[in-house]
Parts: C-alpha cells; structure tokens; sequence
C-alpha cells in the first residue's frame, strides 16, 4: 500500500469538544486511511465520534467549542491541519465533498436548488453564473431529476429528490473524495435502495473515493470495501469486508451483529450488549468497551494496541494477548 | 387647554420696534411665530380664544379698534360713528377697503356679516342683543340693539365681530370665511399643523415689510424656545417663566414680558353642600399663601389677585384687603361651620401647571385640618364636571375682556364659565343696571359693589394674574404687544443683518 | 424522522452524577453577567421599594414641601436635588420605586393573567374559540395602546390603579399570542397524546402539561413586558395621564422635570436613569432567561 | 395568492367593525364630550344643552353608533365636530407624514440592528456581543419623550445640526427617527441576534462551507437571507406600532402626524374623529401587514407557496 | 376458537387541508388475535400512526368500526372512552418527545395510575412504580430524573413503563425503536418480548423496518398510501411475498451478508400525495406491471390463500 495511492489518510486525530464545564472527548486518537478508488464504511453507534471525523477532514468542526487537538490528515497527499482557511475554501467542494445525512436540513430553503449547485461550480470552475446554472441543471439530470426543475425551491422537493439534490452538490466539482454521512438514515427502504445505487454508480462513473458513515451494517455489506468499527472515539476494528463480516474480532463488532434482528431467521434469539456507550466526557481508563464487555479481564485495564491480525484486518482488543482467545461468533 | 377666553385688553399694550429701520434695511421674507395652542378653525364666528383670535387679527378686521395706550376706541374699518339713541349705533365704513378676493367692502358685507354671525358657535351670543342691521347706504350701517348695552363698541374689537366678505362666503360657502379684509392672506391651513400667509398687497392700511408669515403650532414649550434660539422661529408666544430665562439669557433674542389679564383661582362649587357655607370658603381664603403659588407655579413671575375681575377690565376694584393669612381665624371660622377637625375636599385640576398649585393648596390646607384630594382629569373632563356640578372645588383660570358686562359670564347662574355655580340675585341686578347706564361713575359704583359682595362670599378665590411671555428674534418689530387677544402680530417684520 | 439530534443529547447528559433541572438553569443563568446584573438591580430596587416606608415619612420627606430650599442643586443635604416645591429629589425617586415596581409588576399581571388564559385556550383547542380570541386580539391590537391608556384613564379617573389597568391592558394582546404559539408548539408534541391516551383529563393536561411546557416564552414576554409597562406608564405620565400629583412615580417625576430639563437638568436625570435602569434590568434579565430558557440555544 | 388576499380583507372589514365598536364606546365611557370644545365660553347651560340637542349629542349611543355605521357602510367617515372637516380627508392629510416617520424610524433601526445582531451573534458571548446588547438594551430603556427632549438639546441646540421639529425638509426628520428609531432598534437587534443564533446552527450552513463557499459570504448570503424573515416579523409589527403611536415623539417634534391627530382628538372627545381616524389607522395597518406578509413570500419560498394555496 | 381481541372494519380518516382530502387512512380492515402482535410496515406517510391513534381514538376516525372485545370503540361517548382508554396503550416513536419534560420519572408514570383512580396511598403509588420500573428494567435511583437525564433507551423504557401502569390489553407500538441504536434497539425488542409473554399483551407493532417486525410480528399488514396493500403471517409474507410492492419493500432492505445480494427492485419515483385521491391502484404508477385496469379501478383486497390477504390484480407468485 504505497502512499501515493492514499486519497485519504488520518494519523492518530484527536478532536475534543471543550464545554464549559466539560470536556467531550469525542474522537481519541484514530488513523484511516483510503485508496483511491475504494469505498471505506466507517460504522459505529450514536456519539462513536464518526461525523466529528468526518468534519475534521473538512476542518468543518464547529469551533468553538471543537478543537482539534491532535493529528495528520492529509487528502490526496496535501496537509490540511495546517492548511489555512482560505486554502481549505479551495479544497472543500473541489477536492472533498461532503453528503450530509439530513436532506430536509442540509438545502438552504430560501435559494433554488439550481443556485445551490451552481454556486458550488461557480466557486470552483471561475466560470459564469449562467454557464454554472446550466452545469447545475446537467448535475441535476444526473441524479436524476429533470433540469427543469433547477429554478424550483428545496420544499418542493420530497425526501429522496433532496438527497439527490445534496449528492448532485457534492458531485457537481468531480471531487476525488467524498465524505457521505449517513446519506439514507433519513430515507425510506425504497428511496434508500435508489440513493444507494446511485451513490454507487457516481462514484464509479467519476473514479471517486468514499468514506461512508452509517451505522446501517447492511448497507456496508453492499457497497463498501473496506469498513472500519468505531467505539467511543476509537477504530476498533478495521479490515476488508471479508474481515470483518465473515471473521470478526473485536467482542463490540460481535455485539453489533448479534444485536440485528436476522432476515431470515426469525427465531434467532437477539443478543443485545448490554448497558450504554459510556459518557464521552468521562470516558472509563482502558478499554472504553470494557464495562458491556462479556469477555472483559483484568487486561482490560489498559488500553488496548492496534493490533494487525492480517495485513488488511486489524483490531484494537487486549484479550488477543492471549492467543487462545476467541470470540463466540468468531469461533462458530 | 387654557381658558383664557375671549380677551381684549389695553394699557398693557406696547409696540415693539427694533432697531430704527433705514432706507436700505434688508428684511426677512418669511417670519415664523411658534404657539403652543392649536388653530382648528379660521372662521371667526366659530371660535372665540386667545390662539385664534391671534390668528383672526392677521386677516381679519373689525370695525373700530382699540388704541391700547389709551384705552380708547378707534376707527378701523368704521371711520366714525354715532349712537343716535341708547339702542341705535350708525357707524361709517372707510371707502377704500378691499377684501383679499378683490371685492369692495361694503355696507352690505357688514350686514351680511352679522346675520351670519346668528349661526355661528361663538358669535351668535354676540349678536342676540341685535334687533336689526340695515346698509342705510353703501357705506353706511345701522345696528338696532334690544336694549341698551354699554359694552358694545369695546366688544365689537374682538376678532369674532369681524367683517367678512358677503361675495366670498357666495362663492364658496366652504372656505370663504377665510377672505377677509386684514393685511394677510391666507396661503395654507394644515390643522394640527400650521397656518401661512401672505401678505395682501392692496391692504388698505400701512403695509409689513414681510412678504410671508407662518404661525406654527408647537406643543411642546420647551421645544418651541429651542427652536427660536436656534433661529427656525423668529417669535415664540406663551413661554413658561422657566423658558422665558433662556430667552432672556440669550444676546440674540429678546423677552417681551406682559402683566396677563387671565386670573388664575380656586373655586368652589358654591351650589353644593358642604362647600355651599361661606364660612367655609372664608376658612380657606384665609389659609392660603399665594405668594407662594406664584413663587411655586410661576417661578415668582404674576401678580397678587383680589379681586376676581380682569385687572384691566372696566370697573376693576381692589381697593379692599384681602383675606390675611390667619390660620386661628381660619380654624376659628372652620369650627364655626361645625368642622371644627377639618374636613375632606377634592379639588379637580386639569393637567398641566394647574396641578402644582393644587399641590400646594394640599399642603396648605392640611395646615388647618382640610385633607385635600387632587383629581387630575383633561380639560374637556372638567368642563363637563364643572357643568355638572358633581365637584367640590377647582383650579382654574379665566381671561376677562375689557368690556366691565363681561363678568356677567363669570357670576350670571346659568353661564358654563360660572363653574362655581354661584348665584347672586343683587350680583345680577348690578350687572343688569351697569350694563345700560351711560354714567360712568354709577357704573364704576355698581361693579365696586359687586366686587365687594363677592369678596365677602367667596365663591372663588383669586390667586394671581399671570404673566405672559413671548420670546423674540432681537431684530424683530412691528408687534403690538397686549395682554390678551388684543396683541397684534400683523405687523411684524424681522431686520436681516 | 431527525432524531439524530435528540440522540445526541441523550448521551451528553446522561450523567452518573444526575444533575438537578433546576439547578442546571440557575447555573447557566449565573453564568450570564447581564442577567445577574439585571437580577442584582431588580432585587435591590424591590428591597428599596418595601423598605421605603420604613425609610421615609410620606407626609414629611416625600410630599412635604418646603419653599425655601426649592430649586436646589444637588449637594449633601440634597442628594439629588429638590423639585419646585422644594421637595427632595432623592427621597422622592427612592419612594417612586414603589409606584414604578408595582406598576411595572401589576400591570404585567393583568396582562399575563388574561393573556395567558386566553391565549391557552386558543392555542389549546383551536377551531372557533381560536378564531374569536385571536380575531378580538386583532381588534385589540389594532387600537393603538396609548389610546387605550387613555381612554381607560380618562374613563375610570387617573388613579394608580387604573394607570395598571390602562397599561396592563394593552400587554394583553401580546401575551394572547405568545402564549398561543407557544402551546401549539406544545399542543402536539407526543406526550400530551400520551396523557390523552392515559385518560387525563383535558383542563388537566392544559394546567400540569401544556402551560408548564409552554412557560419559557411567557417567562421571558413577562420579564420584557415588566420593563415595556414602566416605560408606557412614563409615556402615559407625559400626557398627563400618570399617577395624580403629589405621588413621587418616576415617570410624573421625568415628565414634571421636562419644562425644567434645561436649567435644572437634575430633576429630569436622575427619575431618567432610575427608569433606565430599572428598564434595562428587567430586559437584562428576560434576555438572560431567553438564553437560559430556550433549549435551542443550550449548547 | 388572490385567495390569501382576499381573506386578510374579509378578515380587515371585520377587524374594522370590531374596532369602530369598542372604540366608540369606550369613548364615550369616558367623561367630558365634546360640546366641551366647541360650546362657546360664554354659552350658558341651555344653550350648551340646546346644542347638544342640535348635534344629535344627546340621543342614545347605541342609535349613533348605528347612524355613523350608516355613514361609514356608504363610505362616509363623517366630519370632525371640532373642525368640520371630512374626517378621511384629514387622516389623509396627516397618513403622509406619519408614514415618514414610520418607514424612516424602521430604515435607522435596521441600519443599527442589522449589523449589530449579526456582529452579536457571530460572537456570541463576547464583550462585542455583550456591548451590543446593551447598547441596544439602552435604547429601549430610555422613555422616548426624555430621550427626545435630549436629542433636541444636544443635536438642536448646542449643535444646532438639525431643527427642533415641523415636518419640513429631510433634515427635520432625522431626530424623530432617531428617536422611534433606537426603541425598535432594540427590538431589532435582538431578534436579529437570535435569529442569526438560530441559523448559524442549521445544517445547511454546514453544506455551505463545504461547497467551499467564503465565511463572509456564507454569513451575510446564506445565513442572513433566512434570518431575515423573523426580523421582517418584527420589523412589521413594530412598523404598525410607529404607526398607531409615535403619539410622544410626534407632540416633541411637533410632528403632524396621525397619532397626534387622534391623540387631539381624544382630548377633545371629537368622536367621528377618533372612531374614523382609527379605523383608517386599522386599515392600514392591515394594508401594511400584508405587504409585510407579502415581503415574507419574497424572501421566503416556502411562504410564497403557502399562500398560493391560499392557507394561512 | 380465535380470541379476537381487535377487529377494525372499515376504518377510515381523512384529513381536511388547504389541498384537498387528504386520506391517511382510507379504508382499512383487519382483525387481531389476543397474545398476537400484529406488525404494519410501509413508507413514510402511508398512514400507519394514524391507524394506530385512530385505534385508541387518539383522533377520531371519519367512519368505521372498531371493535374492541367486541364493544365498538368508535361509537363510544366521551366518558365511556375515557374508561375504556386504559385498555388500551401506546408506545410513541420519539422517546423524547413523548415524555413529558417538567416532571420525573415518578410522575410520569405516577400519573396514569392517579388519572385512573387506581390506587390512592401515595405509598403504595411509589412502591407500584418502583415495581413498574423494575419490570421495564430502569434502576431505582432514577426515579427523580428527568427525560433529559436518560439516554434514548432508558426514556423508551419509562414510556413503557407508563403503558404498561394502567395494565392495558393492548398496546400499540408506534415505531417504538427506529430512533434507538442498533444494541439498544435490541435491548428493547427483548424487553417487549418478554413482557408480552409475561402479561398476554396484544401488540400492534407500526415500524418500517422490515428485519424488525420480521423477527416481532405474528401477522404483517403492508401499507401503502392509506390501504392495506398486503396482509399474511410473517412467514408467508416474507417467504412468498405477493403484492409487487411488498416484493419492492422486500428487496430493498439491506442485509448484513456480504455477498447475499438478491435481485433488487428498484421502484421509481416515490410515494405520492395521498390528497383527493383517484379510484385506481394507488401503486399503480410506480408498479412495472401496472396496466389499464390498475389505472381505472381500485383493486381490493382478497384472500388470495388462507390468511394472505392481497390487494391486487396480478399478485405474484414466486
Ligand atoms: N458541537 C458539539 N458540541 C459538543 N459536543 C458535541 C458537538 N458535536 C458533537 N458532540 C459530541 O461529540 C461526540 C461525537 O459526536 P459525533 O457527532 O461525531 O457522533 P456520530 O458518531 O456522528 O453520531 P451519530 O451517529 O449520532 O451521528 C458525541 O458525544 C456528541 O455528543
Ligand atoms: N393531524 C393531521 N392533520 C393533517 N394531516 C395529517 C395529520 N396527521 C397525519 N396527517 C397526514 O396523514 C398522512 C399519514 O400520516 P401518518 O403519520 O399516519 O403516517 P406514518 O405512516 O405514520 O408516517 P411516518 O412513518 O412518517 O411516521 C400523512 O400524509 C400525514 O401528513
Ligand atoms: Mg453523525
Ligand atoms: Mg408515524
């Protein structure tokens, strides 16, 4: 894997959210990285810390109170911690694009959708608002909507049209990367199924790259390469699709699959993990998983390394110490 | 909301003149005069005050005049005239007046007038007394009175008696009030506003080096001197003592100081228990200090009232003492009324400076056991209280005219301006009497005796003549400054440096 | 579907440590120095207005007179001065705290009383009582308040009283509309259902579900109207309209002062700031509770 | 659109009815009428009486608030009793000013307001913030007539910038605008802070930077443009307050404005006056607030499509 | 003997807008056995809230019959209602916005027992809802929180809790985990399990997640703009789905296998208005086998094979 073929790489981040009185430790200390042309499913829980990743890239933390504390990311090789603002102006939107998870609040009501992705292009290209107007429309056909429909306002749109809207803006500058947090929570199966696929399409069609953050396991196991499992701030577990679906490691991706209700059999008893994610102001020392861990020891105490099980798979579990260990789910 | 009535007055009067005008004297076109009292209408015949009839003077005239250092009436639009018996005056018009539409005046016009002044709010009162009015030619005029009325040359200065055009009225029953015969043609009425004019160039007499006037209606007093001091208005009527040190202090400005004809009083409704007792209302005369009103209300500035009659009203008598300030005989007289631990009195006060000396009555009366309640109420809220006569006693104020039958509205019963509901039958028989005695002396003899019958029974008890101010432009002249309505703005003129 | 939002919060408060409600207000609210400042003057001014009767002799100190000391500049004796009747000016401001606080709290709660009930009602249950309330709030609304005042003033008298009637009256249609958004804000969230569902009675959810929800903007309107009405009632004072003479309430202080602003300045400043302040406290502190109270703005 | 028109006069005429109502009786609650005013001084009691009689004064309320609802129903106003003028025609004579001083008051407090709360908001909690709100605080805390009287002495007289009053001219216009102006700048700033504060924190400012869109411009274009509409709110229920009651700045001002016109005529119990004059004030407050509503649509879509629907 | 606790007959409810009728809920029937749950699934906006509230007369229905242990609940007074309401519970979507934030969890809970006269003795008021809480599993020292203290499962388990004081027969679960993650969601699918074992509860389970009310439901019923478009045991229903859209439905639920990817059914456009609605299939325009006929005429629905009810001309087999 040489650098070179990195779109995307993340070193060791840190980003706080420093309250008043508190401290929200929200993302501690991952690296990620992304080739060109993969698409990478970062899955997790509410609050694991997976959309403050997400913005970090963007340097979109909103500050205060976000700060980010500690760090490399780099897009496509260049160093966007210490990029300034009007250097981030250029690449965001151009280089990296973002799909935000809401549809209904990510368009600006009071401008058309046509002038929402115009602006985009108008901004980037330095080509005239007329001509962006025009790219906007063709944005539009792509996604799927008749251009005509650029001078129409984001309330006349229904859910899935406004997803498109927002995908549409996020591909209007062909973009290497683009970030797509929860880009279907928000929609129904059906629409869901549509958007997917023609996310999916998109990407291919612009040799793109994707980091996708869901927490949809099914949604991974359709359109990702690669998935990284996030706890508390933390990767947990990384790997391809393979690794992590079909040889599972870390005791919290276990829980997460014994949590779904299965399709297909629908005796299957769910085994939820029990308890709650901890407070991530006042995160447990070691393992943040420990305390809903069934596997938990003393070891737990300390927090656990990285540790490479392949060359692809990785997993952050101290109860690897002990080569005799293994998952229930792993072992079956 | 003053009530100063319809006033006329005399010896007060002075004309102002700035620095003697030479050949090449440059003047200003256009001078603005604040008031601080709104003009509603410009008919003559509908209203009768001070703040109209200001404005009445500037483009209207009467038939005869008052000369103010005299006291004497003159010709104006009548060059002269003639009782030919106690009810007949013929009076001879000037041949060379014209009115601002270009008509003639006429003997006609005069008669037209005073029929019209039958309809008219204010001037129909006027002219009741009125048999007949006959154009015995066309510049001659006959009036025929029902009875004998001493009074009527000193009233007819008043602006309400002035000639209007028969023609004008014809050919605009709506606006043609506003023609007359005064050296000022109206230009522009804004209600609430202003009113603006300009000058009638083929005004029969002395023509103002002004070519335009605006009189400008200015609530608030303070403003208003502001605004002359920074040079907006060249003359500022009706200042508050307070104000008027502000234009006195100022080198460019000058203040023009008036004994005022209006007294300021405290009455009683004398037609209502408790305060219908004599005794009473001479416990409280005796308890009051009005000195300090005056030094309270009006910064010091006003003159001691004895007598509640106009101090330059014909028959003014103050030749008696006034209640001394005792406050055992007050008590003692309190007592006697069968009060002897005092008792409650509302006195109703209309907004404005009014309430300061109510103020001060309170403290004052509390002195001698009167627990004195104040109950502020609007102007329009007192007169319909006082007509009433639901209240105990108020604060008031009242302009007397020249004429000496003018007190009849202020003791005759059945008067809206008699808010004391007084009543007095030899009151009324002297008023009766003096009106139709051509003798001056008995007739001086007759309103001493009433003064002295109303001094005695007190229904109101007169605090003091205010004083007036106006403020000026130092460069400003051609006023004639009187205590009332009588002064006269229609000369005006401002020198520019 | 966005309960993305809500998720996030239920991890960041989810404390081992529960903090009280209550407490965490009075926290926030003591973080924000305007609305302390604010409270720190409203809680000094109602301390000054219930002891000034124990301070000050009615009869002597605030309304007796004295002639000879009138038109005083302030000095020791005089702090602020004294008036045209001689009377002390700061005796009188301390004593108009009386007037101006219970005029500013009684006529707000004319207006909150009626307002809210009203506005309840209409917000609550809509349809044609809806349509009645809010369309008597329009024609309310649409008399211009100072004519209200005045015609309540004129008709009924001047007193204190009616002053708070006159003032208080004219916050009402203000408080009918608040009240009304902000129970339909309330009205359909999923809990009054579950209450509904539960077999509560309707005046009962009104009264321990929607108003308590539905209270935040009423606190802050309240806290903002407070000031507004002292300032209405100064207005009112200024036509002649105010509490009857000799009652030292600032407003008939300021405007008795105005024909002396120029050479006596003092008389108009000082019952000047003492609204000021007394204003911009009140305001002080209802901003500071919109903050506080407003749960969009907590983080 | 029509539809939603049509509804706000419909609405109007019975908004109309309802204020010609009470105000006609509350007027007549209150004691003193007319005749006060227009009864000669020297009139004796008969004839004050006799007057009444004449004037149709003394006939039951509720038969002339019926006779003047017949005036008005064939679009009569009926004239002052005071003036005799057409009660219409002198509201109208005095709209014109009154509409200065309203559009000019609201045009000096946006321009305070609108770059105030927006500084405010965008640094929320700062002494900047801080400063602003209190400066805006201020304004709103002074009693107009102390702050008018202030403006006159320092602008007027030891300035001498602008004239004392009298509706001549621009420069006569500034101190009253001024002074109407800072309490609804007040007002103003507030609600364009927490606006600000509310749209700051939406997700499609979010979608803004991320295009790459420059602060400034995401701020004073995106931000703005939907904070906007609950200022327009205020700013429009605050225009309808300058309009039925600068009453106070236009007696300092000597401003011939409308509130003062009803204000005189309260106090002169001129009830034609008074009733007719606030029924035109009702009427174009309600014209006004429509236009307001209509503003909302321009900057608003989803309004606009509200209203083409014809809901509310 | 089916003990049929619920029978709906012809239920519908329209809402009146500025646009027209709006017809969330046009036309629907289905019965329901005691123990049983039966789980309605569909698109956003097809109606199945409204169902649920109408069943409660949380809003009241435009016609039809609800027969509940055969009394129908439709034609009750006001009063009678108030008596019958706690038979009948519901569990709401939001767990924030449904509990009330002034009050704790005592009195929340507290509340419907108070409200129904169920026990007076402020003791033993305290001691029910400690019971209550320990039945949904929340710990005792939360009973003074606040909502805004608990995280969303704990909130949905209070919510629970307050159904479950005034001992309803049947709840409806108005997507009472589509807001909860993953391992919490799961927690409260097996809290509501075990109660419904435990009290012979009757759920009518409204979600839009199919995996979930796969693993939940007896019965299904398929809705689509405000008619049950398909209703069958879960089993038949996933195994041999027939109503093109519920095949639709079906193949667009994402799966947690990699490599299982199964022929999807991408349908176009999206759901449409259900306002002033035409008499023709309401899935007609989305349908790839829609003809004339579905376009002229509403089809309704039939007993296709014994307990799999499907509103189609053409339905599928597989
Ligand atoms: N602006 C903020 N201020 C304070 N805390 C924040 C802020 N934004 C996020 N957090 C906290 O940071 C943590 C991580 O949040 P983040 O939004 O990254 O999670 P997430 O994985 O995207 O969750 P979700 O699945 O709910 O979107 C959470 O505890 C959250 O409450
Ligand atoms: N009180 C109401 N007034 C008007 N329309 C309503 C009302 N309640 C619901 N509707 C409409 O009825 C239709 C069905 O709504 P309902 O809430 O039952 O759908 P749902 O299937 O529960 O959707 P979701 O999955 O979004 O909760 C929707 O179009 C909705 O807008
Ligand atoms: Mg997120
Ligand atoms: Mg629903």
């Amino acid at each position: 894997m040489s650098k070179e073929n990195l779109i995307l790489e993340i070193e060791n981040l840190v980003v706080n959210y420093e309250l008043e009185a508190e401290t929200v430790r929200a993302v501690n200390g991952i690296s990620l990285s992304l080739e060109k042309g993969k698409i990478v499913g970062l899955v997790g829980e509410t609050g694991a810390g997976k959309t403050t990743t997400a913005l970090s890239i963007l340097k979109l933390i909103p500050d205060p109170p976000g700060i980010i504390k500690n760090g490399n990311i780099s897009v496509d090789g260049q160093d966007i911690i210490h990029a300034s603002i009007e250097e981030m102006e250029v690449i965001r939107g151009k280089d990296v694009s973002m799909i935000f998870q809401d549809p209904m609040t990510s368009l600006n009501p009071v401008f058309t959708v046509g002038d929402q992705i115009a602006e985009s292009i108008e901004i980037h290209e330095k080509i005239s608002r007329n001509e962006a107007f025009k790219r906007a429309g063709e944005m539009l056909e792509m996604v799927g909507i008749p251009a005509s429909r650029a001078t129409e306002y984001p309330h006349q749109f229904s859910g899935g049209m406004k997803q498109r809207v927002v995908i549409a803006i996020a591909l209007a500058c062909n973009p290497k990367l683009i970030i797509a947090d929860e880009p279907t929570t928000a929609l129904d199966v059906t629409i869901q199924a549509q958007v997917l696929s023609l996310i999916k399409d998109l990407i291919e069609k612009n040799n793109a790259s994707m980091l996708l953050i869901t927490h949809d396991l099914g949604i991974v196991a359709e359109i990702c390469d690669e998935v990284a499992v996030m706890y508390a701030g933390r990767i947990v577990e990384k790997g391809t699709l393979e690794d992590i679906f079909n040889n599972t490691k870390h005791p919290y991706t276990e829980g997460l699959f014994n949590s779904l209700p299965n399709i297909d059999d629908r005796n299957a008893i769910l085994k939820p993990i029990k308890g709650l994610m901890p407070d991530p102001t006042n995160l447990p020392r070691g393992c943040s998983f420990a305390p809903r861990c069934d596997y938990c020891t003393d070891i737990c105490e300390i927090q656990p390394e990285n540790r490479m099980i392949s060359h692809t798979h990785s997993v952050a579990c101290s109860a690897y110490e002990n080569p005799e260990f293994s998952i229930v789910r792993g072992s079956k | 909301e003053t009530s100063q009535g319809d006033a006329q007055s005399s010896s007060t009067g002075t004309t102002s003149e700035a620095a003697a005008p030479t050949e090449n004297t440059k003047y200003k076109e256009e001078v603005v005069i604040n008031t601080g009292a709104q003009v509603t209408t410009l008919d003559v015949q509908e209203v009768s005050n001070v703040a109209h009839n200001r404005v009445f003077k500037l483009t209207h005239d009467t038939l005869v005049d008052l000369d103010i250092d005299t006291g004497k009436i003159v010709p104006k639009l009548a060059k002269e005239w003639e009782w030919l018996s106690p009810t007949e005056l013929q009076l001879k018009l000037r041949n060379d007046v014209f009115f601002h539409n270009g008509e003639e005046l006429k003997a006609s016009d005069v008669v037209f007038t005073f029929k019209r002044a039958e309809n008219g709010k204010a001037s129909t009162g006027r002219v009741s007394n009125f048999v007949d009015v006959v154009a015995v030619d066309d510049f001659t005029v006959k009036i025929t009175l029902n009875k004998p009325f001493v009074d009527l040359l000193d009233n007819m200065t008043i602006p309400v008696y002035s000639i209007l055009s028969e023609k004008a009225l014809i050919d605009d029953p709506n606006m043609g009030y506003t023609v007359g015969t005064g050296v000022w043609k109206l230009n522009e009425f804004v209600s609430n506003d202003y009113v603006s004019f300009d000058r009638f160039d083929k005004y029969w007499g002395e023509l103002t080096p002004t070519q335009k006037l605006k009189v400008k209606y200015v609530p608030e007093s303070s403003v208003s001197v502001i605004s002359l001091e920074n040079g907006e208005a060249d003359l500022c009527t009706d200042l508050t003592s307070s104000d008027a040190v502000f234009v006195e202090k100022n080198k460019d400005l000058s203040l023009v100081e008036i004994d005022g004809t209006t007294c300021q009083f405290f009455g009683f409704n004398a037609s209502k228990a408790p305060w219908d007792n004599k005794l009473l209302r001479q416990a409280v005369a005796h308890a009051i200090v009005k000195e300090d009103i005056i030094t309270a209300t009006e910064n010091g500035y006003g003159k001691l009232a004895t007598t509640f009659w106009g101090n330059s009203q014909f028959g003014y008598y103050d030749g008696f003492g006034d209640y001394e300030y005792d406050l055992d005989e007050a008590k003692r007289l309190l007592a006697e009324a069968g009060y002897p631990n005092g008792l409650d009195l509302e006195i109703t006060v209309p907004t404005g400076y009014r309430v300061t000396t109510a103020e001060l009555l309170q403290a004052q009366l509390s002195q001698i056991g009167i627990n004195v309640t104040i109950n502020e109420v609007d102007s329009a809220a007192l007169t319909s209280i006082t007509n009433d006569g639901t209240h105990e006693s108020f604060v008031y104020g009242l302009g007397f005219n020249t004429a000496g039958d003018d007190i009849r509205r202020a003791y005759s019963p059945k008067s809206t301006t008699n808010r004391s509901h007084y009543a007095n039958d030899r009151v009324i028989e002297l008023i009766d009497l003096a009106v139709a005695e051509f003798d001056t002396d008995k007739r001086l003899a007759d309103y001493k005796e009433i003064q002295e019958i109303a001094h005695d029974e007190i229904p109101v008890i007169p605090l003091y003549y205010q004083t007036l101010f106006f403020g000026t432009n130092k460069n400003l002249g051609g006023v004639t400054w009187n205590s009332t309505s009588n002064t006269d703005f229609s000369g005006i003129y401002v020198i520019e440096k | 579907m966005d309960n993305h939002r809500s998720k996030h919060k239920s991890i960041r408060t989810e404390k081992e440590t529960s903090r009280q409600h209550r407490n965490e207000l009075w926290y926030r609210f003591k973080k924000n120095k305007g609305a302390m400042l604010g409270l720190f003057i409203i809680v000094f001014l109602v301390l000054v207005a219930l002891s000034a009767d124990f301070l000050l002799d009615y009869k002597t100190d605030v309304i007796g007179q004295n002639l000879k000391e009138r038109l005083q500049s302030p000095s020791l004796t005089h702090l602020f001065g004294t008036d045209e009747l001689g009377r002390d000016l700061f005796f009188r401001v301390i004593y108009g705290a009386r007037f101006s606080i219970s005029i500013g709290v009684i006529s707000v709660s004319i207006g909150l009383i009626t307002g809210t009930f009203f506005g309840a009602i209409a917000g609550y249950f809509g349809g044609y009582i809806e349509e009645v309330i809010m369309r008597i709030t329009d024609i309310m609304s649409a008399i211009p308040s100072i004519l209200l005042a005045i015609a309540i003033v004129t008709a009924l008298g001047a007193s204190t009283l009616n002053l708070m009637i006159a003032v208080g009256v004219a916050s009402i249609p203000e408080f009918v509309r608040i009240t009304r958004a902000s129970v339909l804000m309330v009205r359909n969230q999923e809990f009054i259902e579950a209450a509904r569902a539960l077999g509560v009675k309707e005046w009962k959810i009104i009264i321990s579900h929607v108003l308590p929800n539905a209270l935040a903007p009423i606190i802050v309107q309240t806290t903002l109207t407070t000031g507004s009405s002292i300032i209405s009632a100064s207005g009112l004072s200024f036509l002649g309209l105010g509490v009857p003479a000799p009652a030292p309430e600032w407003g008939s202080l300021l405007s008795a002062g105005r024909k002396f602003i120029r050479g006596y300045a003092y008389l108009t400043l000082f019952p000047g700031m003492a609204i000021m302040f007394t204003v911009l406290a009140f305001n002080l502190m209802g901003d500071g509770l919109r903050d506080v109270l407003d749960p969009k703005l907590k983080q | 659109m029509l539809r939603y028109i049509l509804r706000r006069i419909f609405l109007m005429i019975f908004v109309v009815l309802g204020v010609s109502f009470v105000v006609f009786f509350v007027i007549n609650l209150a004691p003193g009428d007319v005749l006060s005013k227009i009864a000669p001084e020297d009139a004796t009691l008969e004839e004050v009486e006799a007057l009444r009689v004449e004037l149709g004064l003394d006939r039951p309320i509720m038969f002339r608030y019926l006779d003047y609802m017949k005036g008005f129903v064939k679009g009569d106003l009926g004239k002052s009793y005071i003036t005799g003028d057409d009660v219409f025609k002198t509201y109208m004579a005095k709209l014109p000013a009154t509409l200065k001083l309203a559009f000019a008051s609201i045009f000096v407090s946006i321009l305070i307001s609108i770059p105030l709360g927006i500084m405010a908001a965008k640094n929320r909690g700062s002494w900047k913030d801080n400063v602003s709100m209190v400066a805006a605080l201020l304004g709103l805390s002074m009693p107009n007539f102390w702050l008018g009287l202030l403006l006159i002495l320092l602008f007027s007289l030891k300035l001498g910038w602008f004239p004392t009053g009298g509706a001549i001219g621009f420069k006569s216009l500034i101190l009253p605008a001024i002074t109407v102006g800072t309490g609804l700048a007040a007002l103003l700033t507030r609600t364009v802070r927490s606006s600000m504060l509310e749209v700051i924190r939406q997700d499609y400012l979010r979608t803004a930077r991320a295009k790459g869109v420059k602060e400034k411009i995401v701020i004073n274009k995106h931000a703005f443009k939907n904070a906007l509409i609950p200022t327009i709110t205020i700013a429009g229920t605050q225009l309808t307050r300058v309009l039925g009651g600068a009453v106070i700045t236009e007696t300092i001002f000597a401003w011939p404005g409308v509130g003062r016109l009803i204000l005189d005529a309260v106090y002169s119990r001129d009830v034609t006056m008074i009733t007719g004059c606030i029924i035109l004030k009702s009427i174009t407050i309600s014209i006004i607030l429509l236009i307001v509503d209509l503003l909302y649509a321009a900057v608003d879509p989803r309004i606009r499509a509200q209203f083409a629907k014809g809901g509310k | 003997m089916k003990d049929i606790i619920l029978e709906v007959k012809n239920l519908k409810k329209y809402f009146k807008t500025p646009k027209g009728m709006l017809q969330a809920v046009d036309d629907i029937s289905f019965s329901l056995e005691r123990g049983k749950t039966l789980g309605v699934v569909g698109e956003s906006g097809c109606g199945k809230s409204t169902t649920g509230r109408t069943v409660l007369r949380l809003v009241e229905p435009t016609s039809g019959e609800i027969y509940f242990e055969g009394e129908n609940i439709a034609a009750l007074s006001k009063k009678a209602l108030m008596k019958k309401r706690k038979d009948i519970q519901m569990i709401f979507q939001d767990p924030f916005s449904s509990l009330d934030p002034r009050k704790t969890v005592k009195n929340i809970i507290a509340e419907a027992i108070v409200e129904n006269k169920m026990l007076k003795d402020k003791t033993a008021i305290e001691k029910r809802v400690l019971h209550l809480m320990e039945t949904v599993g929340l710990a005792e020292r939360l009973i003074n929180a606040y909502p805004h203290e608990l995280d969303g499962g704990r909130r949905q388990r209070v919510g629970i809790a307050r159904a479950l004081a005034v001992e309803p027969k049947l709840i409806v679960c108005d997507e009472p985990v589509s807001a909860l993650d993953v391992s919490i969601q799961a927690q409260i699918l097996n809290l509501l399990k075990k109660l419904q074992k435990e009290m012979d509860l009757t759920y009518i389970f409204i979600t839009h997640d199919l995996s979930v009310v796969n693993y939940f439901s007896d019965d299904i019923a398929v809705m689509y703009l405000g008619q049950i478009v398909e209703k069958a045991p879960s089993e038949a229903l996933f195994d041999n789905p027939r109503h093109p859209y519920t095949q639709a439905l079906l193949s667009a639920i994402p799966v947690p296998v990699i490599g299982k990817k199964k022929d999807r059914i991408i349908l176009k456009g999206e759901i449409s208005s259900p306002i002033n609605l035409k008499d023709e299939c309401r899935f007609a325009s989305r349908c790839i086998y829609a003809d004339e006929k579905c376009k002229s005429k509403s089809p309704v629905l039939t007993e296709i094979s014994p307990n799999h009810f499907v509103s189609c001309y053409k339905p599928l087999n597989f």
